[in-house]
């Protein structure tokens, strides 16, 4: 297999855009992408376009890819639309890099793109809560991550405390990001004061609903080197997994550990050589987990991590400049690959006001979603490397 | 009109006519490694091969593994509700909402035993009862 | 890249089953195809799946493809949803092939589903017909295929006796397959007498709604050979392609052309080499112009194949042996695997009384589907061989 | 309360005061190639570059290109319905609905003069009239 790097990043900024439909925002996405690798239209010779839910609220009903990829001036070549749930802009990523790691095409496009205020909140609450079989009964996921993180904290030492400290961390750099949907630092104590949603979570922990697109090129290295208008980022791993099976009292391995070890071994790469991170905050505390489950951190050290700020945009580590879910805002399938962008554009030292510190060489993104048998149903981590 | 009592979903549990007998949850079991699961799965997932599973009814008896006090609701549903985890006797881990106690944090611990009850979970849009399983502390 | 065979291939019965759900039927087609192959659930080491239209019609509203093989005991592995509208069975196997052929899997399983009776009629028909973003303007699909073989017809010399000729074959076929939704052979004058939908296409021509699922087990080709319990077909090509720009007063290649001249090249085959046929009539027209579309004849020959009878069971290169979609019923994702079965098993001299009898060595699966810029909007070829 | 007439989607044509003016369709035009799209479409097909549409309005003249009289409709729309394509006068081809003559066989001809009118589509579920462009044999 070929070495793969990514060329070119775009996203739309996330938000509340009551008058752009998925093709303008997928389009943008796109054109940013394609600009910033210095390729065009033509050049693209497949894409993989994710979204979860378009077809329940908006007014695309299928081939979603090609409705989008038209409007931006690409047709005629193999569009593959997929679906992974949250993880479904990684899912992407992950078949635009086997496509050209194969050598079946030179340069490929990876695409997420999804469009959840359909001018009907009750509508995209209730289709987002619909994710899973269980909503019928009542079961809420806020309930489920707040149900683990009760157990979590008793294991790892982790507070209340630590979890607002993390969203105030990342309420912050999400203030320092133009993209972000929400562009407003917050003290600890209003994290810790705002609105109880399942003790410990509280409102400002939360991630809420976004409309938004982001895209990557990704070709082979050795073209790359040749063609990019910036430094290429190698993908020195991309591996996706689906849940697995919970045997009550038996060991079950984290979804997350089990693709990031996976990705570790692929790159040759350990946690200790990660030192820009993006992950799947959809509740801020599960970043805490996140640096754990990722083997960043020792068991039990969670909590350190954040008090000796070593994940701040000024750390050792720092984890979701871009302000995470919760601050940047999380249209499903186009977060993955916001997270994409977030990590190349950190590792090219274009990211800012919110520039990490460390000059990065290798980065990591963790991307994990949708509910069966007690688990997640996807998770992928994207090991970066320049 | 009267209102009717409908199952969320068929084949979960059978309810027992007033005043007699045990209601049940309908659950498998592996013949080959005893592992059990609720609601049925067709493949054991720890021998992953076919024709392992057959079925089992649980007595709904178990232990509180986990809870959570939910200030949020889907529509139809109470709020607050009380989200949690069941050890079933004799059964897996299974997720249930809990009722027959207030909505607040003391009035659960962990590892107490509860069971289980069929009872209305919401109305549907036509005023009828949807009615699932759920636990509320034993001998409450 | 490495080759890639095909080892098992399972289908359930195509019909209205109104008391299975897409777990049920997806878990009988990948059981039937791992026993097909002798292989185990744990022997999968990724899963592609297929569904149109499950989030509008059933209680799964994504990742569909995990809640599908858990059913079936299969976890823990990549999954990765695809839709792709009725190409989205073919777009299932190429996702599998890439995997196998670059190295990334050994095995690898493609699975395509569908649900289209949901208890509410006139729902599956608005979701059917939604498929298309003028379906507001009152845009019907049968009036395109009406309009495009009405000019055909002028240019090909065709005729609506010939229509109705392919549609009586493929009616026999069907007649045939304990799989096909339909198994009721019928005349040419009943099919020509039956209700007039669009000029020229009557009732009996076009294809109707069905629950379905049809899987197929791939390896390498070195594998296939030690471990696969029947003889393995190899895949030659995997092509997919979406539409182009149809520009007035300029050729306009067809997309079907577009995607079998890859797939011959790939392959190193050609028209005159394919003796077994499988394509996507959800008119049965279509049928004919397929014959001039993939060069199994020269133009103007299509209604000679059929007055000759080349394309029966019997004939010289058997085309829809199943019955094609009007006969077996077009659960729209399941459609593309259930074509790769049928030639599967033709080709393994395993198709009973439909059995073609001129041994093909060489077979040939067309599926096309959706509708975006006056096109489809994706269409995949593949070829096989043995 | 009165109906409403609202258009079936915004942005695809400009309906005329009555008895001034002229309805239009609007649709772009290539700035490099002179190709035309009717809906717009925000990147030339065959330059395939950025930045080169520009909006133009079409007056809704053209050609009979092909027609299929459908013995079928979606749910709210007429049965039969004439659905055809139209060569645009100075712009592309394009489907439509056709108006204003019977349904049958004989009251088209390929290649006849053809011309556009706003008129309803259907009811929508408030009763209101959903609008949109259709064609008609023209001076009918
Ligand atoms: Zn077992
Ligand atoms: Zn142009």
């Amino acid at each position: 297999m070929r070495d793969v790097s990514i060329i070119g990043v775009g996203m739309t900024r996330f938000g509340k855009f009551e008058d752009r439909d998925m093709k303008d925002l997928g389009r943008e996405a796109v054109w940013t992408a394609l600009n910033d690798a210095g390729v065009g239209i033509k050049d693209i010779q497949v894409a993989y376009v994710a979204n979860a839910v378009g077809q329940q609220l908006t007014e695309l009903k299928g081939t979603i890819g090609q409705h989008v990829l038209t409007s931006a001036g690409i047709f005629g070549i193999p569009v593959i639309n997929v679906e992974n749930a949250c993880t479904g802009g990684s899912t992407s990523l992950r078949g635009a890099y086997l496509e050209v790691a194969s050598g079946n095409a030179d340069v490929a496009l990876a695409v997420g793109v999804e469009k959840l205020f359909c001018g009907d909140s009750a509508k995209s609450a209730q289709t987002m809560a619909a994710g899973t079989i269980y909503a019928k009964f009542g079961f809420m996921f806020v309930a489920l991550y707040a149900l683990q993180l009760k157990k979590w904290m008793a294991a790892s030492g982790a507070t209340k405390l630590h979890f607002a400290k993390v969203a105030a961390k990342n309420k912050y750099n999400g203030s320092l990001n133009p993209y972000a949907q929400f562009q407003k630092a917050m003290t600890v104590e209003q994290i810790l004061e705002s609105r109880v949603v399942a003790e410990p979570l509280t409102q400002f922990m939360c991630s809420t609903m976004a409309d938004g697109a982001a895209a990557a090129i990704v070709c082979s290295s050795d073209i790359a080197k040749k063609i990019s208008q910036k430094y290429p980022i190698q993908i020195a791993a991309c591996e996706l997994v689906s849940g697995t099976y919970n045997i009550p009292g038996e060991e079950h391995e984290e979804i997350t550990t089990r693709a990031a070890l996976k990705a570790y071994e692929k790159a040759g790469i350990g946690p200790e050589d990660v030192q820009v991170v993006e992950v799947h905050d959809a509740m801020s505390p599960a970043e805490l987990r996140m640096y754990e489950e990722l083997h960043l951190c020792k068991p039990g050290e969670a909590g350190m991590m954040i008090d000796e700020g070593h994940t701040t945009l000024t750390g050792r580590i720092p984890v979701n400049p871009s302000g995470g879910l919760a601050a940047k805002g999380h249209p499903i399938s186009a977060t993955g690959l916001a997270q994409v962008y977030e990590v190349v554009t950190q590792m090219r030292g274009e990211a800012g006001k919110r520039q990490v510190t460390n000059n990065p060489k290798v980065g990591l993104v963790e991307n994990a979603g949708g509910w069966t048998m007690d688990d997640n149903a996807a998770c992928a981590v994207t090991i970066l490397k320049k | 009109m009267d209102k009717k009592r409908i199952p969320v979903q068929e084949g979960l549990f059978i309810e027992a006519d007033p005043g007699t007998g045990k209601s049940y949850l309908i659950g498998n079991k592996c013949k080959k490694c005893g592992l059990t699961a609720f609601p049925k799965t067709p493949v054991c997932p720890r021998c992953q091969i076919q024709d392992t599973m057959e079925e089992t009814k649980f007595e709904g008896k178990g232990t509180l593994d986990s809870y959570s006090i939910v200030q949020a609701a889907l529509p139809g549903f109470q709020q607050p509700s009380i989200q949690a985890y069941i050890n079933l006797d004799n059964g897996p881990k299974m997720w249930s909402l809990v009722t027959g106690c207030e909505p607040t944090e003391g009035s659960l611990k962990l590892g107490m035993k509860m069971e289980m009850v069929i009872d209305k979970i919401r109305d549907d849009e036509e005023g009828n009862e949807l009615i699932s399983y759920q636990f509320k502390p034993a001998g409450k």
